[in-house]
């Protein structure tokens, strides 16, 4: 590797790039892009859609898709770095759309239909914070029967329906959510980089991150520094459910209808997925909502990777694993040190033919 | 809830009330809930008792544990709804040993063991690869000569997408091209994307038809078709016949739509009732489903006796 | 002795962490029958030392030879194999399986059926009684007793390979003087025996008293290899902090006794503050800048007093008055809100959060006060840093490094430093001297008068009499979870009379 | 000197703690007793030797994954995989009795294949330092794309395949006229039983079992206490993967046929069993013998739901709220006994 020759300061600069989880990001990214845009030469391509009014092309659809994900790919990161984990999201998701749609075709308002369902997302997600901090409940389970119990209340709110909004009148703020365009860039997309822009600052320019990681990586050493790791924990749960709910308005809100089954069915997964591809780790403490976002949207690539390569729909999850799977391996440090340890194998050969000798 | 099984010695309780079993896959929306509220619905009206136990993610084990739970109770007689069409001969042989009557709906099951086809009275349920060939033959019609176009898949696997598949192979018209099959899980919001990105990938090819296997795809790749701005220039044709399709259709969104129908709770109330009074109901009670354009589609929301 | 051959030499050993070279070509030579010192101030590199002999650590440079064969260790496993037995130096057990288990872990005895737990049970209980911890029931799970207790589970457990090499890794540091005694008469047996003992500690007198031979390193490097008896103190402690010992701020005297004036108000007051199990009702008064000594054995209760004054437990019983007037002290945060803080002895598992740096380990307290979303000013924080990375001097002066990478007793320092950042009105510390160094113990003794001087009530909670003896006002004994003395602490009272008290209160009971 | 403070201590410590760790355990016992008698109450059909027959003869799959699944999360880790394992065993298995290889030939092509997945997350979490949580979600898509790779249809088994026997309906212990007081137990039950005995004695009786919860009390300590970690980490995926294979041939066995949609969330069930079972999903506390009761609760979770005739819709609530009064339960219980 370039690496292994280089000076000392230099080497430490590239083994630093090398090491970080973000580079690796970068690269699979733009690797997956590349693929696509070999097989589809169209694939970078941009035109005007007027009768959206926004670009358009495969690039833009795949933003558009990014926006859910890099939702719950931000609750889920700030839930693992307390060293928990929020399986409840996908359902979550269903709640808050199930919720919108069957509201609206009530003939609430629009924007009502949006605040319940918000709050909806955030009950939900503080009877989560309230079992886990409070009764200290496992949050593996806990969220585990919150995803369980969310798809019924979904059904029950659309009593089994698949609620369909797209002809009621009044909905368009919603459609134009999911579907609209901010200076031609999908408004969903910008509106989830608006929301965790926000979230990476509040939490870094106050002490809410370092106390998350804090409480994720010594809970009774928080507690005896003074910090109340009920309250952090209640935090993470209830943020996430929010989230969540935004990112199931998102999914409904794009054909205006929920699907009580399918809507943020497994997305839980891909969340997870994302934030650890962004290299915040599992065990909870240090965080980066950077690397969960650039997560979120390799994500959504890698989904668009399958259609553009026109994976059959058989294969796919295989095809989803094996990137994965290389991508982790990718940010294994074991590889990008793999120069480093070869040279100190040679160094303490030498030592030990000097010492010989 | 269940009066009739809790009697210790199973369903015929003294009421008289006799108690069926209803193996079914549970609300999913759309045809899945039609069909079930419509068999309760019917159940009830005949003075059944159903005792109705859904799966979770067409999980078979589940239907499996609940038919053999049915068999213990003793119940009158199983209404199996199952999501697979195999893996049922040791369930079905305890049945025949205990002389429970079973009816398939929707999805007929294939047994092999001649004690365990003893059980089965009788299937009712309309066709999946009929409405498949009713795809295929609409496509055929609306391009004479020749077109391109995509199939949008439910999930991998599920027989439902089989037959629906053979159905569309059987019939479909040699200078039809389908460029590519996509699953999108049966999901709306899904089905948008990967039309979406279809419609990008295969420009060139200019793509004028779309069959999706059931109205929620349809309708999710309608909205894609919308945006690219090629309403009207891709034709969707979809099976199920919801509510919302039909809107769909009538609003030019949908190009056709074949209704797989879900109403057959009477018809199987009646089996069920002639099997108990002795009478023996038919091998195979066919549903005959309608297929709509705009126009039968309009007359049929107007009509207002669709009940889904 | 030196006519025989070392069982283990290490030539040239060299390891580098980002940013440190902890080693830096260190040789070291373990000799049958002897017992070695490795000697050196708080991130020396001694454990690190010890890690790169045990494998734990792969060496960047130089080698091992054990048995006059080059060896390469990856792994404690091969470590083990080669007869090497290790006590490191953050006691490292599991706390969810029982004292026995933990004992005999990866040694169970075998029978026909896999695992008999009988025998293994029965040898767990001997080698237990070997440490002289015979009371302890193997089958109680390991969370039940105290670091202190845990430290001679380990040690217990070192003994059930017959090793050719026994390391130490200040074991002491959490002993009383009785423990030591005992763990000092089996080193012996053992060393007797033949077996090398590589053998770490801050305490001169342990050292005097029980090793041969002084290995002495200083930040990373090789200073020297003595034998113990040529070389007197000072010459040590020149050579292990590079200055010599005159420099070195030893205050031997007694500190000059703050006296009460009638009718003065105490900062704090707890009258009958109890809790079941833990410490029995107890009063006790402490003034401004008075310090209170607590002194009692192992297990007697003075970690569960301080941990109720800070609310740490919340008590089931008594009062607590602040500058007179009652407060319900039922949680850290309360406790540090009002004033009190409570450096703890379980620096590990309640004191530092590993992963966060120097910096943020010393700022999380004050911000947890001043509340989440009050973050403290850039400005501010910087000063506060510097101040105490510089009063304390904390090595290296990095405050952006983590912390879980610094040695034992800067970790110690830092969080001193997180504690003086909220100015207390009362400081608890709990064994704050506990495997540090004599250059940063003498400094923290130093800054405890320095506190008390500026007017801070302080609680110094110690298992070493001496310094309890040197420092307090007064000192208040404890015995079975229970108080048991008030002693004001003036010319006429010495470590003796404190021992005393203890015995005493035995037989009256 | 110290022992006088120390005894006490220790003392009480036994009495309290160590039940601590069993209560969970023990309440799945008393729950599960108390679910079937209430079922019998109200139902009159809980108690007959039918319901019980079917109840472990439907359900041994989800005990052997119960079993599988307990070594990883004793160890604070997980194997998601284990559904999507039976998934691609079942469907290679029939598609090979459909070719006419002979039954046990087959039985072992599953196990290796259960086992290389196993192989395959353990090189995942060992080398590449992946969490058990990502490397086995991994595998699980891999195995599920593998499987509908290979085939999508239902796939049944050919008659006479010598196979089937393994889960058929086995033997009658108790035959009445009525097949619903029959007690039969066919030998997918006894494969079952035989493997949560494997469970126990490997978790309590060999010292891989020691080191999985030394592990889980502690990696870093099990690691500087010279214990095989890395080879223990290998032992429990292979083995959870391959006994997932094993669950994969009770099951088609007894269901005769196969599918790769099989065996969709059943890493959850399995999961909930283990939990109910008293398991700690953080590691270091929890019993095999635990897992199977959580196993069987799980198990009547539906029957119950069925007869109590609660909405369709409402039916998974009912289950999650169910599991979840129980962990509170627990939680409350153990708690209490703390105290
Ligand atoms: N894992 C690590 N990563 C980075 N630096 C480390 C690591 N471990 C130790 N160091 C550094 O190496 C140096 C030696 O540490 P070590 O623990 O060996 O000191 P020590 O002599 O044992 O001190 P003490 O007497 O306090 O135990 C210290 O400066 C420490 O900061
Ligand atoms: N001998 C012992 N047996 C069991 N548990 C003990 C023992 N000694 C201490 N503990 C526990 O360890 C912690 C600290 O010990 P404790 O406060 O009882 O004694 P101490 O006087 O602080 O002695 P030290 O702090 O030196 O261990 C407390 O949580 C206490 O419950
Ligand atoms: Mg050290
Ligand atoms: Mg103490």
């Amino acid at each position: 590797m370039a690496a292994a020759e280089k000076k000392d300061d230099k080497n430490n600069v590239v083994a630093k790039l090398l090491g970080n989880n973000l580079t690796w990001s970068v690269v699979a990214l733009i690797a997956l892009i590349i693929i696509c845009t070999i097989v589809d030469h169209q694939f970078l391509n941009l035109s005007w859609n007027d009768n959206t009014g926004g670009l358009a092309g495969p690039l833009i659809t795949m933003l558009q898709e990014s926006a859910r994900y890099l939702m719950i790919a931000t609750g889920m990161t700030l839930v693992i770095s307390t060293a928990g984990i929020d399986l409840s999201v996908g359902s979550v998701m269903a709640v808050a759309g199930a919720t919108a749609m069957q509201l609206l075709t009530n003939g609430t308002n629009v924007w009502v239909a949006i605040l319940v369902a918000l709050a909806i997302g955030l009950v939900i997600g503080s009877v989560n914070g309230v079992l886990v901090s409070i009764l200290g409940l496992q949050p593996f389970i806990t969220t585990l029967i919150m995803m369980l119990a969310g798809r019924g209340i979904a059904k029950v709110i659309t009593s089994g329906e698949n609620t369909d909004a797209s002809q009621v009148a009044g909905g368009e703020p919603l459609r134009w959510m999911a579907n609209g365009f901010i200076l031609g860039i999908p408004a969903n997309f910008v509106i989830a980089l608006v929301i965790v822009i926000a979230v990476g600052l509040v939490s870094r320019k106050t002490a809410m991150g370092m106390m998350i990681e804090s409480v994720g990586i010594n809970q009774e050493a928080s507690r005896m520094t003074g910090i109340n790791p009920r309250k952090i924990l209640f935090l993470v749960y209830a943020i996430s459910g929010v989230l969540a709910a935004i990112a199931g308005l998102f999914a409904t809100a794009s054909v205006m209808r929920v699907d009580v089954v399918k809507t943020g069915q497994d997305l839980e997964m891909y969340a997870i997925l994302a934030v650890v591809i962004g290299g915040t780790s599992l065990l909870g403490g240090k965080f980066s909502l950077a690397g969960s976002a650039l997560g979120a949207v390799i994500i959504a690539m890698i989904r668009k990777t399958i259609i553009t390569l026109g994976v059959d729909s058989a294969a796919t999850p295989a095809f989803f694993a094996a990137v994965v799977i290389i991508i982790c391996v990718m940010q294994a440090p074991k590889v990008h040190n793999l120069s480093a340890e070869l040279k100190r194998k040679r160094a303490l050969k030498d030592s030990q033919k000097a010492v010989a000798a | 809830a269940c009066g009739g099984s809790s009697s210790s010695d199973g369903g015929s309780s003294d009421s008289g009330q006799k108690t069926v079993g209803f193996v079914a896959v549970g609300p999913e929306g759309g045809f899945r809930t039609a069909n079930e509220n419509d068999i309760k619905q019917a159940f009830k009206d005949a003075g059944f008792n159903l005792v109705y136990s859904p799966t979770q993610n067409n999980d078979q084990q589940k239907q499996i544990q609940a038919f053999n739970k049915f068999v213990n109770d003793e119940v009158d007689a199983i209404i199996l709804s199952s999501t697979e069409d195999s893996g049922w001969d040791d369930s079905l042989k305890k049945a025949a040993e205990a002389e429970i009557p079973v009816f398939t709906v929707d999805r007929n099951v294939e047994v092999k063991d001649a004690e365990a086809k003893k059980a089965i009275v009788s299937h009712i349920g309309p066709s999946n690869e009929w409405a498949g060939e009713q795809a295929a033959e609409r496509i055929a019609k609306d391009f004479p000569n020749g077109a391109n176009g995509f199939i949008l898949e439910g999930p991998a696997g599920l027989s439902v997408v089989k037959d629906r598949g053979t159905g569309w192979e059987n019939k479909v018209a040699s200078n039809i091209k389908v460029l590519e099959s996509q699953s999108a899980n049966w999901s709306t919001d899904e089905a948008k994307t990967v039309t979406a990105g279809l419609l990008d990938k295969y420009k060139a090819k200019n793509p004028q038809f779309i069959f999706a296997q059931n109205d929620e795809m349809g309708i999710g790749a309608a909205q894609a078709v919308d945006a690219a701005g090629l309403k009207g220039k891709v034709k969707i044709v979809t099976i199920d016949g919801t509510e919302a399709a039909l809107k769909a259709v009538v609003a030019g969104d949908l190009d056709f739509v074949i209704e797989y129908n879900p109403i057959f709770g009477k018809e199987t109330a009646q089996a069920v009732k002639d099997k108990l009074d002795g009478k023996t109901p038919e091998a195979d009670i066919q549903i005959e489903s309608k297929t709509f354009d705009a126009a039968a589609a309009k007359t049929a929301l107007d009509s207002g006796e669709r009940k889904y | 002795m030196t006519d025989k051959q070392p069982i283990v030499v290490m030539k040239g050993i060299t390891i580098e962490f980002p940013g440190v070279k902890a080693l830096d070509g260190v040789n070291l030579r373990l000799f049958p029958g002897e017992v070695h010192a490795l000697m050196g101030e708080n991130g020396a590199g001694k454990s690190t030392m010890i890690k790169a002999l045990t494998g734990v650590y792969k060496i960047d440079a130089g080698s091992i030879t054990v048995d006059g064969k080059p060896t390469q260790l990856n792994g404690t496993l091969d470590a083990q194999n080669a007869g090497i037995a290790t006590v490191y130096q953050e006691v490292n057990l599991c706390t969810n399986l029982s004292i026995g288990e933990n004992v005999m872990l990866g040694h169970e005895k075998r029978g026909p059926f896999g695992i008999d737990w009988k025998k293994t049970h029965a040898e767990a209980r001997k080698h237990l009684a070997k440490m002289g911890l015979d009371h302890l029931n193997p089958r109680a799970p390991l969370s039940s007793i105290s670091i202190a207790m845990q430290q001679l589970v380990a040690i217990a457990r070192a003994m059930v390979i017959d090793a050719k090499v026994l390391i130490l890794d200040e074991p002491t540091s959490s002993l009383d003087a009785n423990e030591v005694q005992d763990l000092f008469a089996i080193m012996r047996k053992v060393r007797d025996s033949g077996v090398a003992i590589l053998f770490v500690s801050h305490f001169l007198d342990q050292i005097y008293e029980i090793t041969d031979r002084l290995t002495i390193l200083r930040n990373g490097q090789f200073i020297k290899e003595v034998m113990t008896k040529e070389t007197p103190r000072d010459e040590l402690i020149g050579m292990m902090i590079g200055k010599s010992a005159a420099e070195l701020s030893q205050i031997g005297a007694k500190k000059a006794r703050r006296e009460i004036k009638p009718g003065e108000k105490p900062v704090v007051t707890i009258k009958q503050l109890g809790r079941k199990g833990q410490i029995e009702p107890t009063n006790q008064d402490v003034y401004a800048g008075e310090v209170v000594g607590f002194a009692g054995l192992l297990g007697s209760g003075r970690t569960e007093l301080g941990r109720l004054m800070f609310g740490a437990d919340k008590p089931d019983h008594g009062e607590y008055m602040l500058n007179g007037k009652k407060v319900n002290i039922d949680s850290p945060y309360v406790a540090l809100k009002n004033g009190i803080a409570y450096s703890t002895e379980n620096r590990r598992d309640e004191g530092i959060v590993a992963d966060l740096t120097v910096r943020q380990n010393m700022l999380i307290a004050l911000q947890a006060i001043r509340g989440m979303f009050n973050p403290i000013p850039k400005k501010e924080a910087d000063e506060i840093v510097d101040k105490y990375m510089k009063e304390l001097n904390v090595r290296p002066p990095d405050p952006n490094k983590l912390i879980k990478n610094l040695s034992g007793g800067n970790q110690q320092k830092v969080l001193i430093a997180r504690w003086l950042a909220i100015q207390p009105k009362l400081l608890i510390l709990d064994e704050p001297t506990r495997g540090i160094d004599i250059g940063a113990k003498a400094e923290i003794q130093q800054k405890v008068l320095e506190l008390a001087a500026e007017g801070m009530g302080v609680v110094f909670i110690s298992s070493e009499l001496e310094e309890v003896v040197r420092l307090s006002d007064t000192i208040t004994v404890l015995k079975d979870h229970k108080k048991i003395a008030d002693i004001v602490n003036d010319d006429t009272v010495s470590q003796a009379t404190i021992v005393e008290t203890i015995a005493n209160s035995g037989k009256e009971a | 000197m110290s022992s006088a403070a120390v005894t006490p201590k220790a003392e009480k410590a036994k009495g309290g703690k160590f039940d601590a760790q069993m209560i969970p355990t023990i309440a799945a016992v008393v729950i599960f007793i108390l679910m079937l008698i209430m079922g019998q109450v109200l139902f009159g059909t809980y108690f007959r030797l039918g319901f019980i027959s079917s109840l472990f003869i439907d359900h041994a799959y989800l005990i052997i994954l119960a079993v599988a699944m307990t070594l990883p999360i004793l160890t604070g880790g997980i194997d998601l995989s284990v559904g999507a394992i039976v998934a691609i065993t079942a469907v290679v298995g029939m598609k090979m009795l459909n070719g006419g290889t002979p039954a046990p030939l087959v039985l072992v092509v599953m196990l290796l294949i259960g086992a290389a997945f196993g192989l395959l997350a353990g090189v995942l979490i060992e080398e590449f330092n992946m969490q058990p949580f990502i490397a086995t979600l991994s595998t699980m898509f891999l195995a599920r794309g593998i499987a509908s790779i290979i085939s999508t249809d239902s796939l049944t088994m050919p008659a006479n395949n010598g196979y089937a026997w393994i889960g058929g309906e086995g033997w009658k212990i108790i035959d009445n006229p009525k097949i619903a007081n029959d007690l039969s137990i066919n030998l997918g039950v006894i494969i079952a039983i035989v493997v949560v005995v494997f469970g126990y004695i490997l978790l309590h009786h060999t010292r891989t079992g020691r080191t999985i919860y030394a592990i889980g009390g502690s990696r870093s300590s099990a690691e500087l206490m010279g214990l095989p970690v890395k080879r223990t980490q290998y032992v429990i995926y292979l083995t959870s993967a391959t006994l997932a294979a094993l669950a994969s041939i009770v099951y088609t066995a007894n269901i005769g046929s196969a599918k790769n949609t099989v065996g969709v969330g059943w890493e959850l069930d399995a999961v909930a069993s283990v939990v109910i079972g008293g398991t700690i999903i953080t590691g270091g506390f929890g019993y095999v013998l635990g897992s199977v009761l959580g196993a069987l609760v799980r198990s009547i979770l539906e029957p119950l739901t069925t007869d109590f005739g609660v909405p369709a819709e409402a039916v998974q609530i009912v289950v999650g709220v169910m599991i979840l009064i129980f962990v509170v339960l627990q939680r409350a219980v153990t708690a209490f006994k703390k105290e």
